[in-house]
């Protein structure tokens, strides 16, 4: 595992190639909203576009045999990415929501008034709302696993949360508020006692390297191409063959069906019977290339990189004001169990202010609650600010930062 | 840096000219932006009775950022004396400035021009209204 | 309107500048599945993702505010494009199939048991099988309007199908199968009678040029960017601001709610509420780009140049084998009341083999049911081959097809 | 033209061997293929019993391309004799074949290298393999 050096992989995504504003070089931290993309990954989708766009599945023409061989071979692509026991377990969605949606729809389908579904109170909005959805809809009933002190999911508690009637726990791999990875290991084997499945929401997780799924030993794993240096537009549902067979469809339209007539209809297959539509096509094409080119980074060396980082932002954090606790890290206090995003609260300052006056930096960050209400509300707190990092990340945007705050905090005070 | 954060505004969230709460409020409303967590919170007393009561006093408590908490010290400052239907106007020729980088007429309070750069950020614009919303809703209780 | 040439336009199309196989050029004539994208389109998303990638909505940093103001103007446009009477009423969503599921959903959320949703048999399966799942949910009544000879959707059966209990009648506005265009005025005069509303799905109606929603008189319109030279992975449904508002939310998520605490969750007004997690950003500025490129057409002149070729192609399929009669063409027989869509049969030869043998000719077609398998049972068919003309499209591309044809036939005979 | 459909692919469809109905079929089958149309009638007779039983007679219809013509007269011509097993057996020679491009054995049927471009053609390869699948599920039944 050699050093990593940030500079050549940053000089492969345009949006570094050129000043924010005149005289403002882009600090770019705010990945876990939305990473930025490599040429390479919009060389592919305007490749697809510009010589195989055609509709996917039905054409015998050349282009539409050649956009479904695309469209597949990305399917295939993201099932090594996830370890996946067959491309086949490979649905594409929207994006994350997409996916989240589907399965609390899908799955949601195959329970009944009183089952119980469990989730956490760090959960991101988009595992949360779909299932308060399918609550109202169906009585089922949802139960929450509270969080650490430092973030992360509170696995502690599963002995009091998970009961016999325990169907599913869908919680988030990593936390996009705090940067705490789950104990998942716990969470399977609590869900297994009780026969229960378990949904992965890995949107913050797949942006650092190849997932497992096998070894995860979860059900259901979502994600979003948009975090993971692929484009917009596009994310996935991968679920276990024999799960996703039994699954409902979720949305209706074209490709999804076997036999359609007025009265009745007929599903396909997964992955199909849960593709109904058009697929983001040239984004799948744009989601392989996007793994294939986090296929080109030693993860070992990024995360030594990264977790530097990490540990300069926390000390830094630390010292700002002269180390008068004025600021406070919301997660994990170390590099312990996290990934390289970092949140943090400022006493009597406002993120929105804290983000705003270190744009004028050039200092992209995110505050807010992050579309996680439940969880700032456990905190007491209205908003954090929050940096995450990925590979172009350098020493360059830590000052950035770091000069920044100690810039605001003086003039907020 | 920023010039959304020039000294005045600085200075006026700070004095938070109108913060705190009266002793027997005739009206009581709390408002807030779930997008960026700002909360607002706004009493007030009245002379007179119906539409044309103005407002005697004012009490706020904001928990917000920066650009709340100058809109609410403005507010503060001005509101003595106003009608639901005058501070409207105000929100008006606020919003009109914000939203079509339109001038602030005459007859709008001065202190309201520290908003001028809040103009080019869409997202920030909400933060400087809501107290606006707040008092309004509240006058009109 | 001058005369329509479409070497320049065709020149703008990346696709058409390198042989779909050596020595063999493309004649693409699958529009109506997919229409191929300009080259200002793929720049317009490539610009958006180098300059100004980043989540939108709800950041307050340069690259989020430059992302939102992008998203926002491609939404203003579209609105312009529909005459909408304000941006706030055009709700991206994931494509036609996406719009059309949100419209089952939600506004099928405000029907109760024994409500009526008229159809009609020519319906594509993603304006079909949600209102399937909807009345096989909550006991609403489907009833169909059928097709005439000719393929367009029988307005003259209306009177037997609309009742008092009808609350929506969702038709296409024109068919992907005979390019027959609805007679709209009708439909909305039997809605009004009865307080029904009125969808259209506008998928094969959006690319022939700009739409008017409010002269239409509808209530939703669904819409596919893929089929109007936009990217994949994108569509809108357009609906009135009064009836968007009493809609209640489809999918949960980020971006769509109010507040959410563990317990319950308020949503945010549209087209927010209808927009959960990250939406296709990127997308929808291309979709932007496709309509100021749509704008730069002459769409009179378009529709003359199109309106010849597809004159052609009617006499072309009468006159094959002789004139022998052995080809059908499955929808409207001139040019009235049609876009430049035609799909025939052909007495003993599969679609399949029609469509695989002219790909060697270069042509690009469609065979098959089309998503329309009701339509094609009401026919007696097991499907059709389907030429479908966007405006590159030139005479070189007609007398490919019936040459092609010609082969075809003698070897299928 | 297209080398999909050479002379003798053309002409085996034309063929049609087994084409027609069985005075008394023991095994009825239908099966279509949505995506294309494609749609096919087995019927068989058998001498035997059990799973060891053999095709004595066989007779289909075809409504469908010519891939699927051709497909099921070679089956109408080889599958005399043949048990539900040694069917199979053939369609997992010509599945191999055009899924992974492999070489057919010698102990495939010699009619099947007639299919070797569909090879190419993937939207295709579930034309030529849906009158084995109805065989084989009528022969099983
Ligand atoms: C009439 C019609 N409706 C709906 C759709 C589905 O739209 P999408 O491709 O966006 O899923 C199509 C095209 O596939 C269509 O032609
Ligand atoms: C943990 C988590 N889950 C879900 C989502 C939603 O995903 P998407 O952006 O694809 O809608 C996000 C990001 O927004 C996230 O961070």
């Amino acid at each position: 595992m050699g050093k990593f050096d940030p500079a050549p992989v940053r000089a492969q995504f345009p949006i570094f190639s050129a000043p924010l504003r005149p005289g403002v070089a882009l600090h770019y931290l705010d990945n876990a909203a939305t990473s930025q993309m490599p040429a390479v990954v919009m060389d592919a989708v305007r490749a697809h576009d510009a010589t195989r766009r055609a509709n996917v599945k039905r054409g015998v023409h050349t282009l539409a045999e050649r956009a479904t061989d695309a469209f597949e071979a990305a399917r295939a692509k993201l099932a090594r990415f996830l370890n996946a026991a067959d491309p086949d377990e490979i649905v594409f969605t929207s994006g994350a929501t997409g996916a989240l949606n589907l399965a609390a729809n899908s799955f949601g389908a195959l329970l009944k008034a009183g089952d119980e579904v469990v989730l956490s109170v760090l959960e991101h909005h988009s595992n949360l709302v779909p299932w308060q959805m399918l609550r109202d809809r169906s009585g089922v009933v949802l139960r929450f696993l509270p969080a650490t002190a430092e973030g992360h999911v509170d696995v502690g508690a599963l002995g009091r949360t998970v009961t016999q009637r325990t169907k599913l726990i869908a919680v988030t791999h990593v936390s996009n508020v705090t940067g705490a990875i789950t104990d998942v290991a716990a969470i399977t084997r609590a869900a297994r006692e009780v026969g229960a499945r378990v949904l992965l929401d890995g949107s913050q997780r797949v942006s650092h390297g190849p997932v497992d799924v096998q070894t995860l030993g979860c059900d259901l794993y979502a994600l979003s191409s948009h975090k993971m240096f692929g484009p917009n537009g596009v994310g996935a549902l991968w679920g276990k063959a024999e799960l996703l067979a039994q699954m409902p469809p979720f949305l209706g339209g074209g490709e999804m069906i076997r036999t359609v007539t007025l009265d009745r209809t007929t599903y396909a297959k997964p992955p199909h019977r849960f593709e109904a539509g058009t697929p983001p096509i040239a984004q799948a094409v744009g989601l392989g290339a996007a793994i294939d080119w986090m296929n080109t980074l030693d993860h070992g060396a990024v995360a030594t990189h990264l977790g530097a980082l990490t540990q300069r932002i926390l000390k830094g954090l630390a010292d700002l004001g002269g180390g008068n606790g004025r600021v406070r890290v919301v997660g994990p206090p170390g590099l312990h169990g996290r990934v390289p995003v970092v949140s943090f609260a400022v006493d009597g300052a406002h993120p929105h202010d804290i983000c705003q006056m270190l744009d004028a930096h050039g200092v992209a960050l995110r505050g807010g609650h992050h579309c996680a209400q439940p969880f700032m509300e456990s905190c007491g707190l209205g908003g954090t600010t929050r940096a995450s990092l990925a590979p172009y990340n350098d020493d360059g945007d830590v000052d950035a930062l770091l000069n920044g705050l100690e810039d605001a905090l003086a003039k907020l005070s | 840096m920023d010039s959304l954060y020039d000294k005045d505004l600085l200075r006026q969230a700070a004095k938070a000219t109108g913060a705190g709460k009266l002793a027997a409020p005739q009206a009581t409303l709390m408002l807030d932006n779930p997008l960026c967590g700002d909360r607002i919170t706004v009493e007030l007393s009245f002379d007179g009775e119906g539409p044309e009561r103005r407002v005697r006093e004012i009490g706020h408590t904001v928990k917000g950022c920066v650009l709340c908490q100058a809109s609410a010290s403005i507010i503060g400052q001005n509101a003595k004396g106003a009608t639901a239907a005058s501070l409207k106007t105000q929100q008006e020729h606020l919003s009109h400035m914000l939203k079509k980088q339109g001038p602030l007429p005459a007859t709008a309070w001065p202190a309201l021009t520290a908003f001028e750069p809040v103009a080019d950020h869409k997202s920030r614009h909400n933060c400087v209204l809501l107290p606006f919303e707040a008092v309004i809703e509240a006058a009109l209780s």
